[in-house]
């Protein structure tokens, strides 16, 4: 199949949609099926993808990492300097471009029911399309002047999405926050790109004249200053994989319509920053690598944690989004490429249907909450919800009743589909042994970061293994805490419970393919053959055993016979055994405990929220000050709104009176001398210089002025005193002089 | 060149003589007094002169036995001087503040004292130098004070004299020195024995200093240079408008001619003893700046003018402090642009005493609004002051600044160019009252067809000039002639 | 007598003028101020062309001739002037002729 | 062919001031409208015509017009002045667009822009010293006047702000093109004002003008009479005064030309001639080697957080104007291709953008007759296509990616880097106050509830459109492919005399 072709369409078709509905607003009108010209393009792109795909199957080794093929032409052609601009198509790409297409199609074809009767109903779509087009662009550029540009446009569209209903504040403030926040990251990827075109003049990626070729041959000297490169470049993915400390932006973002947090929020926006990540994994070094581990380590954790507490259905899943996205940094930290992809893939989909099933009981729920009243943007109201980020409450003051679970329950008799669907999402997410995707993608990382401690006997990445291990257990618990409180048990809110009804077909039809997506079939065939693992020139393991181990981890768990993967590198046996010998080590002690994990996560929320054999409330009211702590999120938005925001605007407040005041102020400074050296004229002098040099200046040539005014007194003799003044004075300087 | 032998080449004198006389007897045989006919007689006399002058031609011969030169540096200068005097004219004309019945007087008194500047420009001798000086001065004493039952008038008059008196009589004082050092009064002379006295190393310094600061003091008040000048303003508000513009312009000129003849080639070999030229510095320095800073707070558009033409003075002086040829080049175009600008200023300020009868800025408001065309061309005028482009104004500032960097006095430059910016405020406090303020009173200003043809002839050039100043250049290239060594 | 007494008194005929026309109080006594300087002017002319320019070189004389022909015509025009100050003011002192100033 | 482009506003003012009667404002707009087209359709063939491949000036015209002084009439293009030249023609009619609601002496109002617009041309054209710099102050009048008669509240206060600092700089820089002037040759060797030769001549060593010290004076000469223009810190306060005051099409001539006029002077004069003295102040080392990349630190840096502090909203486009100028100076400084190209992209870009930020703020301002931020709110619903185009402009101006700002900015600090680490990384705290205040601006005026004042504000209306839409896409597709301009002066770069 024919590449670039293909890619300018997947490019194009969204692009023109967009552009179909900008141009037509100029002249201030809307074509009202907007939703069918973008969800066309859409399913074009997916078409394309999909044959794309098929060269992936054609010829699996050449289109790894190191065969990829490349497109680009000459973007800012300076002279000396060369900005390229290209298409980059490896087995990678391939995944990405079928994972983006799929749920970007299946949320246009959910929000067709969702948003129905949405008075910018047009808009919306408009703005899918523009999203997918930037989230497209990003996955090809074959360089990182290309990822960054795509990588910005997503940013906005996301702004636009979530400020999709700005009359709210809420809305309004969530955007804001959102860009802000990731623009703070994007600018430590900018300056990583600085330093990265510094040294190599180029920000292409491949290719001989690439930074990974040129980069492969720096030498220890420099891997300071290239793993601060790599940090920095980190920093975009942080901002935009919503990883501790950048990671308050994505609850907030819930704020806007759900479909936009399944398929921004959940899918594939912020699962770009681990794309990022994994792309520039060959330059990562030791130190940058556990720099990333460590904080998708943190950000596992901490998330999973926050996530146990909150009661907004939408809040749990951007949590343990949040959290899934901790776990893919972690594996590539962990220096399994193929690991991290792999969860993103699998989390792409299942975390899109919790979204679009949560997004269908909120429809169903909004529905029964607003039974009287039709009013039109329904889906509109049913996002709506508190972001006060101070409610320390514990109540459910705020919130939605439609989101606040502690209102569901029972549902699965009202909404089987969706209840359903969404069991098979939770349990793939929980990690389910075999049967589930979700199991096959954690595991993998559980087993790398875990060989990693094993072969290396590094601590650091026992500790990591450990938070994984108990953010697995907290996952399995919250989201199951989730399923119980929501479809399980008996309605906790009669009236509500009965207007509840289950989503129409088009909002369905998306659930049961996601959920089709979410066992293992597609994800595991797509990526056991086709995506290889890159070299990490800079980090010093014996260098077969790296490059083995990504590929080993997944046969293993594959369950392709490990003499199989020896023989793909006979000449390596010995190092081969080696690294098998610690591989299977890690991976017999995982395999169990994730078994261990699921039944330990399952039961306790059953326990507390199936069978109540414990009251949630009785262990909060024990652990208050850890409840506290969880309920306000670590208090991160209290410490940037208060304390950076703050300080910044400060900052600029004072500046804003400095430049008036100040630079019109050296001003008072000289200003005083001037007024001490002719006291006379104070009377210059009394209204204070407010607004200038010049009136400055003005100031004090008019009372200079002024002064020579009264010298001319008009009378005769004083000026001819002047007269003999001057020339007695003249005779005498000159006279001194010569 | 012996009396006899010169008198035709001292025709132009002569009949500006017998034109004075004859207005005189016009008037006093003329039924009807105060008519215009003195004035157009002046005129023609001023027409004749300069043609006459012309005529003569500009090939230097020592007239009188070496009393006064004719030279093309004079020729120059009559020509400015000629023309400023009709200019003066054609506004008495049009000046509504001068009395009818004394007009004859009036306007022989302005021929005289073209007869005086004449002889400031061609005089080489210090006797013919005291003398036209004091023609000039006295007449124009008498000039300034014509506005009878005009208090400021007398007042300016009074001042004038006092002051004047003195700093000639300073002069003359300062003259009598160089003569008892040097033995002659022919400047020529004089110059070549101070030369022969510096060499031989015979000479008192202190006495060669006294001489040039005292006779710097009568050429300082004529070109109205710091510390002499403060008698300008008030003699400038108190005399009638034309007096005041004809004084600004045509005075300074014949003052700089004057001043040029005596330090160049006079005294240019003092200059090793006595560094009059920085003396001379200095003073420039001085006279712009104070004359800048003092126009800022001035409310009467005459006195702001005034101590434009202070600064202005200042301005020309720095071209006389080089010593070079480049640098006296400039002082002759700047004068010629010069004449144009400020007289054209001072002909708006004529019209609009007359119409509004108001000399402050308050005047001034709205003026664009009530007569377009007055106040667009008082702006042109104002901002070729202040020397911006395209307006003639900045090709004069321009060959000045040349001359002095090259010089490389960039002191002197700076502290020229910084009054520059000054000297757009005040001058913009004018182009801001007729423009950007609205007037009192709004119904339109009507003026004589030749009021506004006379306005275009000082407009064009302005313009003009501003944008092909080359001929300026070889015009004073060639008036120089050999005045410079 | 020599060159120098003759400059010396010039010199302090000068300096009298000077003096008289800064502290008079009368526009008249200003005028003999202006007189004395010309005076002492003239003195100078005359004394240099006795002593400095050549026995049959006498511009020295004549220039101090003309010298009191001009200041002659100078007091005739200050009087006049004087008078018209008087009539406006009714004073001539000149302290109060001090309307035009700053 | 330039001088026709210079003179025929000229031209066009004399018609509206003497062939047009007062009563027919109509008349006289449309007749300067098609004027101002005349010098945009010789722009446009002249980018098209000009021949990218070569690195000198081009359609030159070179005749003497004062001899005493050697003066020459020499107009001539390259790269350099080919795009800012096209800037101010496109411009010039949408000017007059903006400026179809003005009432008082709607000609007097036109044939000053008129006359501007030949002051802008000629000066972007001019290849000798003293044409240059006739140009360079026969900007001021008509700005004084327009800014002053037909400008806000405090109109005459920021007109002759304007004036006086422009003036102040202009005369140090008379001095040193003075200097220049006589140092280019002797009393013998005929002096010259003709820029390429006397870029020359500074490059020839041993001659007089090749001197560093004297290179550093005349350097310091000029740089402070663009800096003035430009406007770099702390010469900047004129800016928000006059920007604020000027009527709307004045304001988009400030920020789009008349601010150009600084940097692009800086890049003729300051850069090309006197590289010795540029050398001086941006090699890095010494007291002064940082001096030119601090300067455009600070213009970002504090320029963002002033406009972060705005609430009038042309003031907070005229301080954004200061920190974008800030991108051109730290480019300027790095002196290599990469600074230099990002430097003049964003002279142009930023021409392009503060132009449409300031006709949208006319937009608002003259249905709400107000320019307080927080006096908005929610005008998204009422006025969706004016929020559209507000929406990419504001994003174009914090440099998103895939719009012209971006790319700009991007080469410069790109450029920056590889010699004022540390300066550049401070820099880039630019870009995320930057997006703070034009976010922070975007809430308050259309998020958020409708304000009741206006609940039936207008749409913006066709001929606003108009004004807007070309520079919208010239914003686009610059960002999708800048080398369009970057082909037109990548040669004339190559020859600036560059550091890499």
């Amino acid at each position: 199949m024919p590449i670039v072709p293909l890619i300018s369409i997947i490019l194009l078709a969204p692009l023109a949609a967009f552009a179909f509905f900008a141009l037509l607003s100029l002249t201030g009108r809307n074509y009202s099926r907007q939703d069918l010209v973008s969800t066309v393009a859409m399913l074009i792109a997916f078409v394309c993808a999909v044959l794309l795909f098929t060269n992936v199957v054609a010829e699996p080794d050449k289109l790894s990492h190191d065969g990829a093929e490349i497109h680009s032409l000459t973007w800012l052609p300076l002279g000396s300097v060369n900005f390229s601009m290209g298409f980059l198509f490896d087995s990678v790409t391939a995944v990405m471009l079928l994972v983006v297409t799929i749920v970007s199609s299946l949320v246009h074809i959910f929000s067709i029911g969702y948003m129905h009767g949405d008075p910018r109903y047009p808009r919306f779509f408009a703005f899918l399309s523009l999203f997918s087009f930037s989230m497209l662009f990003l996955v090809v550029s074959d360089n990182l002047l290309g990822i960054y540009i795509g990588w910005e446009l997503v940013g906005v569209c996301s702004y636009l999405l979530i400020g999709f209903w700005f009359e709210e504040d809420a809305p309004a403030n969530a955007c804001k926050k959102a860009f802000m926040t990731t623009r703070v990251g994007d600018v430590g990827m900018f300056i990583g790109m600085m330093m990265l075109f510094t040294k190599f003049r180029t920000l292409s990626l491949y290719g001989d004249e690439g930074i990974f070729a040129l980069a492969s041959n720096l030498t220890a000297g420099d891997m300071t200053w290239l793993s601060v490169a790599g940090v920095l470049i980190f920093c975009g993915a942080v901002g935009k994989s919503a990883q501790i400390p950048l990671h308050t932006w994505l609850p907030d973002a819930m704020e806007g319509p759900t479909p936009v947090s399944a398929l921004i929020h959940a899918a594939t926006m912020v699962a770009a920053g681990v794309y990022l990540t994994a792309r520039m994994f060959p330059i990562l070094t030791a130190d940058s690598s556990l720099v990333i581990a460590y904080v998708g380590g943190i950000t596992a954790l901490v998330a999973a944690t926050i996530a146990i507490v909150r009661f907004d259905i939408k809040r749990v899943l951007a949590y343990s989004t949040i959290s899934q996205l901790g776990f893919m940094m972690l594996a590539i930290g962990a220096g399994s490429y193929i690991a991290g992809l792999f969860h993103l893939t699998t989390h792409a989909f299942f975390k899109a249907l919790l979204f679009l099933g949560s997004g269908s009981v909120i429809h169903a729920f909004h529905a029964a909450h607003h039974a009287h009243d039709h009013d039109h943007d329904h889906a509109h109201d049913a996002d709506r919800e508190d972001t006060d980020t101070h409610a320390a409450a514990f109540d459910s003051f705020g919130i939605d009743p439609a989101q606040d679970m502690r209102h569901m329950g029972g549902l699965r008799h009202k909404m089987p589909i969706t209840f359903v669907t969404m069991l098979i999402a939770t349990l793939s997410i929980a990690g389910v042994p075999y049967i589930f995707s979700g199991f096959w993608s954690k595991d993998a990382i559980l087993v790398e970061v875990l060989y990693r401690a094993i072969s290396w006997g590094s601590v650091h990445h026992y500790i990591l293994f450990g938070m994984a291990a108990l953010a697995a257990v907290i996952t399995a618990f919250y989201m199951f805490r989730l399923i119980f409180m929501t479809f399980m048990g008996e309605p906790r809110n009669q009236e509500m419970y009965d207007g509840a009804h289950e989503s129409p077909l088009k909002m369905a039809i998306p659930l049961i393919i996601l959920a089709v997506l979410s066992f293992p079939i597609v994800n595991k065939w797509s990526f056991e053959k086709y995506v290889k693992q890159p070299e990490q020139p800079h980090i010093h393991l014996p260098k077969h055993a790296m490059y083995e181990s990504g590929q080993g981890a997944l046969q293993a768990q594959l369950g392709i016979s490990d003499a199989q993967a020896a023989a793909e590198d006979v000449h390596h046996d010995d190092a081969a055994a080696h690294h098998d010998s610690d591989h299977d080590k890690a991976h017999n002690i995982v395999v169990p405990l994730s078994f261990v994990i699921v039944i330990i996560g399952i039961g306790l929320s059953a326990l507390f929220y199936y069978w109540k054999r414990f009251s949630a409330d009785a262990v909060a009211a024990r652990l208050r000050p850890i409840y506290t702590l969880l309920w306000n999120k670590y208090y991160f938005d209290e410490l940037y709104d208060g304390v950076l925001v703050a300080l910044t605007v400060a900052g600029s407040k004072v500046l804003g009176l400095f430049d008036l005041r100040f630079i019109d102020g050296i001003v008072n400074g000289v200003g005083v001398v001037v007024q001490a050296g002719c006291s006379r004229i104070a009377g210059w002098f009394d209204n204070t210089f407010v607004d200038g040099l010049v009136n400055w200046v003005a100031k004090i040539t008019w009372a200079v002025g002024g002064r020579i005014r009264r010298v001319q007194t008009g009378m005769i003799q004083n000026y001819l005193l002047a007269v003999v003044g001057g020339v007695v004075l003249l005779i005498l300087i000159f006279r001194a002089l010569f | 060149m012996p009396n006899i032998a010169s008198i035709p080449y001292f025709i132009p004198e002569i009949v500006l003589v017998v034109f004075a006389v004859v207005v005189i007897l016009f008037d006093l045989a003329s039924k009807k007094r105060g008519g215009e006919g003195a004035a157009y007689l002046a005129l023609i006399g001023l027409v004749v002169a300069v043609i006459a002058a012309i005529v003569i031609g500009s090939e230097d011969r020592s007239l009188f036995l070496g009393m006064v030169r004719l030279d093309s540096f004079a020729l120059f200068f009559k020509v400015i001087i000629s023309v400023a005097t009709a200019a003066t004219v054609l506004f008495s004309i049009r000046s509504v503040e001068l009395d009818p019945a004394t007009k004859g007087e009036y306007y022989a008194l302005l021929l005289a004292v073209t007869l005086g500047m004449y002889l400031m420009a061609s005089s080489t001798h210090l006797l013919m130098i005291y003398l036209s000086l004091e023609t000039v001065s006295l007449t124009s004493y008498i000039l300034a004070g014509f506005l009878t039952h005009s208090p400021r008038s007398s007042e300016a008059a009074f001042k004038y004299i006092t002051f004047g008196a003195v700093s000639s009589g300073t002069m003359l004082f300062g003259i009598s020195l160089l003569f008892g050092m040097t033995g002659t009064g022919d400047i020529m002379l004089i110059s070549s024995r101070l030369g022969e006295m510096f060499s031989q190393g015979n000479v008192y310094p202190l006495a060669v200093l006294l001489s040039i600061t005292f006779i710097l003091a009568g050429v300082g008040y004529k070109i109205a240079s710091v510390p002499f000048h403060m008698w300008s303003p008030d003699v400038y508000e108190g005399a009638p408008i034309p007096i005041t513009a004809f004084l600004s312009v045509a005075s300074k000129a014949a003052g700089f001619a004057l001043f040029i003849r005596l330090f160049y080639s006079g005294l240019q070999s003092a200059d090793a003893s006595v560094d009059w030229s920085l003396m001379l510095a200095v003073v420039s320095a001085l006279t712009m700046t104070v004359g800048n800073l003092a126009a800022l707070p001035q409310q009467n558009v005459k006195r702001l003018l005034a101590y434009s033409s202070i600064s202005h003075g200042g301005f020309l002086l720095m071209g006389g402090v080089l010593l070079t040829s480049e640098g006296l080049q400039a002082i002759l175009i700047y004068l010629i642009i010069y004449l144009f600008m400020n007289l054209g200023a001072f002909f708006v300020v004529i019209l609009i005493a007359n119409e509004v009868g108001s000399e402050t800025i308050d005047g001034y408001r709205g003026l664009v609004s009530r007569a377009p065309l007055i106040a667009v061309s008082m702006a042109i005028f104002l901002f070729s002051l202040t020397g911006l482009p395209p307006l003639a104004g900045f090709a004069g500032k321009w060959i000045l600044f040349a001359a002095v960097i090259k010089e490389q006095l960039y002191w002197l430059a700076i502290i020229g160019l910084l009054n520059s910016v000054v000297a757009l405020y005040y001058y913009v406090r004018i182009v801001k009252a007729m423009f950007l303020e609205t007037a009192d009173d709004t119904e339109s200003l009507s003026f004589s067809t030749g009021s506004l043809v006379l306005l275009l002839v000082f407009v064009v050039p302005t313009l003009l000039l501003g944008i092909y100043w080359n001929p300026l250049y070889e015009l004073s290239r060639a008036s120089l002639g050999k005045l410079m060594g | 007598m020599s060159l120098q007494s003759y400059l010396v008194i010039s010199i302090i005929l000068f300096c009298l003028g000077i003096f008289c026309v800064l502290t008079r109080r009368n526009a008249i006594s200003i005028l003999m101020g202006i007189e004395l300087i010309l005076n002492s002017c003239n003195l100078n002319f005359a004394a240099f062309s006795r002593f400095v320019t050549p026995p049959d070189d006498i511009s020295g004389q004549i220039i101090a001739l003309f010298g009191i022909v001009l200041a002659a015509a100078e007091a005739a025009v200050f009087l006049a002037i004087i008078l018209a100050i008087y009539r406006e003011f009714s004073t001539i002192s000149p302290d109060e002729t001090d309307t035009l100033k700053g | 062919m330039l001088s026709l482009m210079i003179f025929i506003p000229l031209l066009g003012m004399l018609v509206v001031l003497f062939a047009i009667r007062r009563e027919q404002e109509e008349l006289a707009k449309r007749v300067t409208f098609i004027v101002t087209l005349i010098p945009l359709l010789i722009a446009v063939f002249l980018f098209i015509t000009y021949d990218r491949s070569a690195s000198g000036h081009q359609f030159e015209e070179n005749m003497m017009w004062i001899e005493a002084f050697n003066i020459r009439y020499h107009v001539g293009i390259d790269g350099l002045s080919v795009t800012l030249v096209l800037l101010t023609a496109l411009l010039g009619p949408i000017c007059v667009l903006a400026s179809w609601k003005i009432e008082k002496g709607i000609k007097a109002y036109l044939a000053l822009f008129l006359l501007l617009e030949t002051g802008m041309i000629g000066f972007f054209c001019a290849l000798d010293m003293f044409l240059f710099y006739v140009f360079f102050e026969l900007t001021l009048l008509p700005m004084y006047f327009l800014i002053g008669i037909w400008g806000g509240p405090r109109r005459e206060y920021a007109a002759i702000k304007f004036f006086l600092y422009t003036l102040f700089g202009s005369v140090l820089m008379l001095i040193a093109m003075i200097a220049v002037y006589l140092k280019s040759g002797t009393d013998d060797v005929a002096r010259t004002f003709d820029i390429p030769t006397l870029i020359e001549l500074a490059k020839t060593p041993g001659h007089a003008l090749a001197d560093p010290t004297f290179q550093i004076w005349a350097f310091l000469g000029f740089f402070i009479g663009f800096a003035v223009k430009v406007p770099i810190f702390p010469f900047h306060t004129w800016l928000p005064d006059a920007h604020v005051e000027a009527p709307t099409a004045i304001s988009v001539i400030l920020a789009g030309i008349l601010l150009k006029m600084g940097t692009y002077g800086l890049v003729r004069v300051n850069f090309a001639m006197l590289p010795a003295g540029m050398d001086f102040f941006c090699n890095g080392e010494g007291t002064w080697g940082n001096s030119l990349a601090i300067l455009g630190f600070i213009n970002i840096v504090y320029g963002s957080l002033c406009a972060l502090a705005q609430t009038d909203f042309k003031k907070l486009v005229a301080y954004s104007s200061i920190g974008h100028m800030g991108f051109v100076l730290i480019g300027l400084a790095a002196r290599n291709e990469s600074g230099l190209t990002g430097a003049i992209l964003q002279m142009f870009n930023h021409g392009v953008i503060s132009a449409m930020l300031f006709l949208l703020v006319g937009v608002v301002y003259d249905r709400a007759h107000h320019r307080e931020i927080n006096g908005f709110g929610g005008l998204g619903s009422k006025m969706p296509i004016y929020t559209g185009i507000t929406t990419l402009a504001f994003m174009a101006s914090l440099g998103l990616p895939g719009l012209s700002g971006f790319v700009g900015e991007a080469l410069s600090l790109l450029g920056a880097y590889s010699k004022f680490k540390m300066l550049t990384i401070l820099s880039t705290a630019g870009i995320v106050v930057g997006a703070a205040y034009f976010l922070w601006t975007l809430q308050r005026v259309f998020l958020g509830e409708l304000n009741p004042k206006y609940e039936d504000i207008a749409e913006i209306n066709g001929r606003e459109i108009a004004t807007l839409v070309p520079l919208g896409i010239l914003t686009i597709v610059l960002g999708i492919w800048p080398s369009i301009a970057i082909d037109m002066f990548r040669e004339a770069v190559s020859i600036l005399p560059l550091v890499q």
